[in-house]
C-alpha cells in the first residue's frame, strides 16, 4: 500500500502489514521472520507479510522451517546486537514450544546481565476462538506473559490500534508480545494516521460514562462497545476502558475512572480463572475498597479448552448477553 | 513395483479398499463443505491415500496411530467408522469427540486412533508413549506416528527419535512428505538431502520410499512394522508424496511451481493402484466397482447421519475438563 | 526406607520418596522418567527417586534424555493406555520447553477426545529462590497451570502433605502438576501416616484464627505460620490456611473463613503480579465484598527475575516482615 | 600432534595462556568456594579447559560466543575480564552483571559474551540469531554455540543446527562431550554413535575431535570458524572432554565408572600441554613459570576485588527488568 492512496478505512490486516511496511522502511534493524512471511511462500497464511520480502529482500523479511525456538532464538540473538525483528509465532498455542525462548530468554536478559544486553524484539501472533479452530489454536494465553517479568503484552482491538501498537512495540527497547485476533482480521475500521504511533503502558477511555466502568482489550473489547451503545439507549452510562497494553497495565486510568463510577466489569476471552481480569479485579478492589458501589465482577471463558463444534464455541467466546447481564446487575446491587 | 516383501493378493484389494474410502471420502468432504452444509477448516490428505492404506493392513488391531490435522485418511484407512467420523467434522453430538475436538482432533481409541494433534511434530513424542506402555507390559503392540516433512525440522522430532532409538521402542516414524509445509517448499526449510538421512544421528534404519507406490510403500512399511514388534526399534520412514489440495482447502497454490500440481494429479495413485491391480489380475473391474459403490453407501449414510445429528449441549463446556463434571 | 521403620520425622525428599515406593509397590501401573531418576544415575541430583529403580528395575524406573518434550510426550501417551506415570521436570523453568506437551495435550486430551481418553499423568517439579541458582532455575509458574483448564495444581507445604498429596496426584485420573520447593527439600516435619491419602482440592486450615485470614502454600505457607505464632503473642489471631491444590482451589473453606474473619491476605513466592493470589483475591472480593472489614491483600515477589545475588534473592523472597507488616496493616484499617 | 592447520609459536603460547588461565581460576574458585568465602554452585569445567582456548584464538574481538551454566571455561579463555567474572561469581555489584547474572548468566559484551544460559540447549538457536545479525549486516562475525553432550539431544539442537545449515550461517556449534550429562553416561542418553553423525541430517560438516589435543582442537576450530567467516556456513564440532569434578562441584561421583576420573585426571590435558611445549622447544619452563605467575596475581587481585565489593542494593530489583525502572 502507497502513502499516497491514504485510504480511509482499513481492515487489522492491511494495519498490520502497513505498520510493518513502515518500520521496514524507516530502519534497517527492523527485520522479520517467521513461517511463510515471505512472498514466495504467498506473504503467510493469512497475508500479514504480503509483499514485504519484495520490497524489502528475503534477507530482511525470512521464511522460516516450522521451528519456534529456532525463530525466536535468532530473533532473540540479533535483537541483543541491536536489530529489531520482529518474529511471528504464528499461532499463539504454538508459542507452548518457545516458552523458554520467550521467558527464559527475552524477557530475562536485560536484568540477568544486568542492563548490559536487552532485547529489542517484537513477536507478532494470532489467536481466538470463532474459526472453529478447535482446542489447541484458539487460546487467549496472555495471563501467562503477564505475569512474566521483562516482557510487554499488547493487544489491539481495532485496525488502526493495530498500525499504532505495533510500531511503538517495534520501536520499543524491550521484547513486546503482540496479540493479534484472527477472526477479527477482516473487520474494516478507520484507517490510522500515517506514521502516528500509540504510546504502549496506556489505557484507551473509548467511551465515557458515569455509571460503570468496563475494562476490556482485543476482541471482547469491540463486544464492550456495542453493549454500552446499546445500554445508552437505557440510561446506563457506561464507560468502556481499552487496555491496549495488558502488562504493564495502565492502573492510573483504570483507579480514575472506578472511582468515579463506583463499579467495574472486567472482559476478556481468555479463561477467566486466573485470568488477567483476576489481576485488574484485585488491583481495583486493594485501591478503591472502600469507593466500589458493588463487587468488581469479571468475565472470560469458562474452565475449559477452546471446543471445536460451533454450538458450543458459541457458549465459549464472552457473548454480548452475558456482558450486558454482568453491567446490569452491577447497577442493581444495592449502593452502599 | 517389484518387493522382497510383496503383499498378497487379499492384502492387496484390503489397501486399495481402503485408499479408495480415503480418495471417495475426501471427494465428498470436499463437496460438502462447498455446498456449505458443513463448516470446517479442511486439510486435505488426497495424493497422500496410498500411504496410510499400506501402513494400516500391516496393522494388528492391537496397534496404535497418533496422527495429524492432515489425518483423515490415516484415519479412514485404519477403520474409524465412517459415521461417528463425519459427525465429528460437522461438530455434533453424536461424533467420535462429541464435536468437542472437530477434524484436527479426531481420537478413536477402538480402532487404535489414540491422539491426533493439531501441533506441528507432537505426535511424535507420544506415539513413543504408547510404543513405552506396549514394552513395559510385554505387550506385542506397535505404535505409528505420522507426521509432514516440515515437521522433521521441529525440536520434537529430534527427541521423540532419539528416545525411541535409546529405549528401543516399538514406533514406526512415517513421514509423508509431501514437498511442503504450508506454503514453503521442501528445501527451503529442511537442510537434509532426504529427510531418512536424518536417521543415522540416532542409529536407526532410515528408508526414503515413493509414498504413491503401493508394493513399495507397503515393503517398507512392514519391514518397519515387524522389526518393532519383534523388538527391534523404531524405524523412520520417509513416504514421497504431494498433496492435491494445497496445506488448506480453499488454498490460491500461488507458492507452487506452475504445473506441479496438475502433474501431480494426473498421476494420481489411487487411480494408478486401481489400473495395476485389473492389468495385472489381481480384480476385475466389477469387483472393484462394487467395493467403491459399498463404500459410496457408507459414505451417503455417514454424511446423513452427519447432518441429521444434533449439537452438542453448552453443558459439554463443564464436561470433560477433568474426571468430574465442573459446576459452574 | 521400609514400613517397619517408621520414623517420626521426615523430610520433604524421603516424603515423596517414599510416596513414589508406596505407589510403586501398589500398582504396576506407576512408572517414574525423567533426567537421572534411575540409581544408575544415583536417583535424581536430589536423590528423590534414590532405591527405586533398583527396587523396582530399570522398566518401571526410567532415566531419560535432557529431552523434555520426550519425556511429556512418553509420559501421555503411558498415561492415556492406562499407566500411571510420574514424570519428572527437574525444575519448574524447564517446563517452558515441555508447554506444548502439558497444556496442549495432556491437559486437553479428555476434553478434545469427548472423554474418550484421559491422562492419568503426575508432573513432579522443583522449584524456589534460595539457593542462588539465578533467574532460569527458581520461578514459580504455578499460575500458567492454573490458568490452563484440565491440570490440576498441587504444591505441598509439609513432609507429610507431600506423602499423601503425591499419593493422591498419582491415582487421581487427571493430569496433576506437584510443585517441589527445592531449598525446603531437607526441612523435617512429622512423618506422614503411612498410606494415608490426602484430599486434592481441600484446603487445610492450618491454624485456627478470629482475626485475618492468611492464604498461602508451598513454603511461604511455612512463613505464614511462624509469623501467626509471633502475632498470637501480641494478640492478634491469625487463621492460616494452606490451599494445597491450588487449581482447582478450594472455595468454600476460604469464603468461609474470610466471612468469619473480614480480613484476609494471600501469601505466595511467585511473582505478585498476575499470580494466583489475584484469582483468590478476586474471588474473595466478589463474595465477601460487603463483609470485608479492609481489602483483600497480596503479598509476593517484586515484577522482576529471580536475582542471583544473595542480597537480592533475600530482597525478593516474601519476608516475615513483610507479611506480619501486611496483616497488621489489615488490622488497623478501621473497619466498616 | 599433527594437523594441516598448524598454529604458530605465539598461537601456541596463546592458547596454553588461556588453558592454563582457565586451570588456575578453576583450582582458586574451588578454593574459595571451599572456604566458605564464596558461597555459589559451581559446575566445574576443568577437564575442558583445551577446547575453548582453541577456539578462542581463532576468533576475532568482534566474534560473539554463547556459552552455558559450565562456561567459566570458555569466558575465560574468550578473555572476559577476572575482576567482574569473580565479582559477578560473588554476587556484587561491580560483577559483569551487577550480581543479577550469577555464575550461570554471566554476560560481557565488550568480550563478545552475548548470552550464558542455565537452560539446556538454548545456547544454540540464539547463537544463530548473532550470526543471522552480522550475516544480514554483511560483517564477517562468526558465532560461537558451545553446549555439552547432553544438550545434543533436545529439540533446540536439532532447530538450531537446521536453521543454521538452510541459512547458512556463520556459526559453529562446539559440543563439549564431556561424557556425562549431569549423572547419565552419554549411550544412555545419546543415540548416535558419535554426534558429529548428526551433521549429516542437515547437509553440515561434522567433525569429532579430542577435545584435549590442543593441535587437533586448534585444527577443527580454524577450519570451521574460517569457514563460517567466508560465508561457508555451520560446522558441528564434537569435542571429546571430561570433567574432572563431575556434574557440579561437591558431587558424589557414584554414577561414574570405577577409575574413569582418575584416569582422565592422570592426563590433565593442561599439564601435558604443558610439557609438550617444553619438550618441543615452543617454550621454556621458567617461560611457562613466568605466565603462570601474571595469571596466579591477576587471581589473587580478582578474588581480592570480588570479596571487597558491596553486595548490590535491592533497589536493583526495580531495575534492568524494563528499560525504564519500575516504580513499586
Ligand atoms: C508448532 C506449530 N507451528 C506451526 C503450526 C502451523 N502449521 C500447521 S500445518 C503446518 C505445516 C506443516 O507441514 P508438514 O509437516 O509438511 O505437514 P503437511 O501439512 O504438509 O501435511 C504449519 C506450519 C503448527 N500447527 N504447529
Ligand atoms: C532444559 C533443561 N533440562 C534440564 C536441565 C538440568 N540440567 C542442567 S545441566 C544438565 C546436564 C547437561 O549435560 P551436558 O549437555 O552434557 O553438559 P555438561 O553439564 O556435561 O557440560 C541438566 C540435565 C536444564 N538445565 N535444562
Ligand atoms: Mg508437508
Ligand atoms: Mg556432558
Amino acid at each position: 500500500m502507497s502513502a499516497s492512496e491514504s485510504p480511509k478505512t482499513m481492515n487489522t490486516l492491511q494495519a498490520v502489514n502497513l505498520a510493518l511496511d513502515d518500520a521496514l522502511a524507516s530502519d534497517p534493524n527492523v527485520i522479520l521472520l517467521g513461517e511463510d512471511v515471505g512472498d514466495r511462500q504467498a506473504g503467510g497464511v493469512v497475508g500479514a507479510t504480503k509483499g514485504l520480502s519484495s520490497k524489502y529482500g528475503d534477507a530482511r523479511v525470512r521464511s522460516t522451517p516450522i521451528a519456534e525456538q529456532a525463530i525466536m532464538g535468532a530473533a532473540i540473538g540479533a535483537a541483543i546486537v541491536g536489530m529489531r525483528p520482529v518474529a511471528e509465532i504464528m499461532l499463539m498455542n504454538f508459542t507452548t514450544v518457545a516458552m523458554d525462548m520467550i521467558v527464559n530468554h527475552a524477557a530475562k536478559l536485560r536484568f540477568m546481565s544486568g542492563g548490559q544486553t536487552h532485547v529489542p524484539l517484537t513477536i507478532r501472533t494470532m489467536t481466538g476462538a470463532g474459526f472453529g479452530n478447535g482446542g489447541q489454536h484458539s487460546d487467549y494465553l496472555e495471563a501467562w506473559f503477564a505475569h512474566t517479568a521483562g516482557i510487554k503484552v499488547v493487544a489491539p482491538s481495532t485496525p488502526a490500534d493495530a498500525y499504532g501498537l505495533l510500531l511503538s512495540c517495534i520501536e520499543d527497547d524491550d521484547p513486546c508480545l503482540f496479540i493479534e485476533n484472527l477472526p477479527g482480521y477482516w473487520t474494516p475500521g478507520p484507517a490510522p494516521m500515517r506514521g502516528q504511533r500509540i504510546p504502549l503502558g496506556k489505557a484507551n477511555v473509548v467511551r465515557a460514562g458515569r455509571d460503570v466502568t468496563v475494562v476490556s482489550y482485543a476482541r471482547t473489547l469491540n463486544t464492550c462497545v456495542a453493549v454500552a451503545d446499546r445500554l445508552a439507549k437505557d440510561g446506563v452510562d457506561v464507560e468502556v476502558i481499552d487496555l491496549r497494553t495488558i502488562a504493564p497495565f495502565d492502573e492510573a486510568t483504570i483507579l480514575e475512572s472506578v472511582a468515579r463510577t463506583g463499579r467495574a466489569v472486567i472482559v476478556h476471552e481468555a479463561v477467566k480463572s486466573f485470568g488477567v481480569g483476576a489481576e485488574i479485579a484485585a488491583r481495583i478492589n486493594e485501591h478503591l475498597h472502600e469507593q466500589l458501589k458493588s463487587p468488581v465482577t469479571r468475565i472470560g471463558a469458562p474452565l475449559c479448552p477452546v471446543p471445536f463444534s460451533k454450538a458450543l464455541e458459541n457458549a465459549y467466546i464472552p457473548s454480548e448477553s452475558a456482558i450486558e447481564e454482568a453491567i446490569r446487575s452491577r447497577m442493581s446491587r444495592k449502593s452502599r | 513395483m517389484a518387493s522382497t516383501q510383496a503383499p498378497d493378493r487379499r492384502t492387496l484389494l484390503d489397501m486399495y479398499r481402503r485408499a479408495t474410502a480415503v480418495k471417495q471420502n475426501d471427494e465428498r468432504f470436499r463437496a460438502v463443505i462447498k455446498s456449505g452444509k458443513i463448516t470446517a477448516t479442511y486439510y486435505s490428505p488426497r495424493g497422500q491415500d496410498i500411504i496410510p492404506a499400506a501402513v494400516s493392513v500391516n496393522l494388528t488391531d492391537q496397534d496404535y496411530i497418533c496422527t495429524i490435522y492432515r489425518g483423515i485418511h490415516d484415519m479412514i484407512a485404519r477403520g474409524v467408522p465412517l459415521k461417528p467420523l463425519w459427525a465429528e467434522i460437522a461438530g455434533k453430538v453424536t461424533g467420535t469427540c462429541k464435536g468437542k475436538g472437530g477434524a484436527m482432533h479426531i481420537t478413536h481409541p477402538a480402532t487404535g486412533v489414540m491422539v491426533t494433534t493439531g501441533v506441528v511434530g507432537s505426535s511424535m513424542p507420544i506415539a513413543n508413549g504408547l510404543a513405552m506402555a506396549a514394552q513395559i507390559r510385554g505387550e506385542k503392540r506397535v505404535a505409528i506416528a505420522y507426521f509432514g516433512d516440515g515437521a522433521s525440522n521441529i525440536g520434537a522430532f529430534h527427541e521423540a527419535l532419539n528416545l525411541a532409538a535409546v529405549w528401543k521402542l516399538p514406533v514406526v516414524f512415517v513421514c509423508q512428505n509431501n514437498g511442503y509445509g504450508e506454503h514453503t517448499r521442501y528445501e527451503l526449510a529442511t537442510s537434509a538431502a532426504k529427510i531418512s538421512d536424518r536417521a543415522q544421528g540416532y542409529q536407526i534404519p532410515g528408508v526414503t520410499v515413493d509414498g504413491n507406490e503401493p508394493l513399495a510403500m507397503y515393503a517398507a512399511a512392514k519391514t518397519a512394522i515387524d522389526r518393532a514388534r519383534e523388538g527391534g526399534g523404531p524405524t523412520l520412514i520417509e513416504a514421497l508424496t504431494f498433496r492435491f489440495y494445497g496445506h488448506v482447502f480453499g488454498d490460491a497454490d500461488a507458492y507452487m511451481a506452475k504445473g506441479e500440481k496438475e502433474a501431480a494429479m494426473a498421476r494420481d495413485p489411487v487411480v494408478r493402484f486401481r489400473v495395476w491391480l485389473i492389468e495385472n489380475g489381481h480384480a476385475t473391474e466389477a469387483q472393484l466397482k462394487d467395493m467403491e459403490t459399498v463404500i459410496e453407501r457408507d459414505i451417503d449414510e455417514a454424511v446423513e447421519f452427519a447432518l441429521s445429528s444434533p449439537v452438542p449441549d453448552a453443558a459439554e463446556l463443564s464436561r470433560d475438563v477433568f474426571a468430574t463434571e465442573l459446576t459452574r
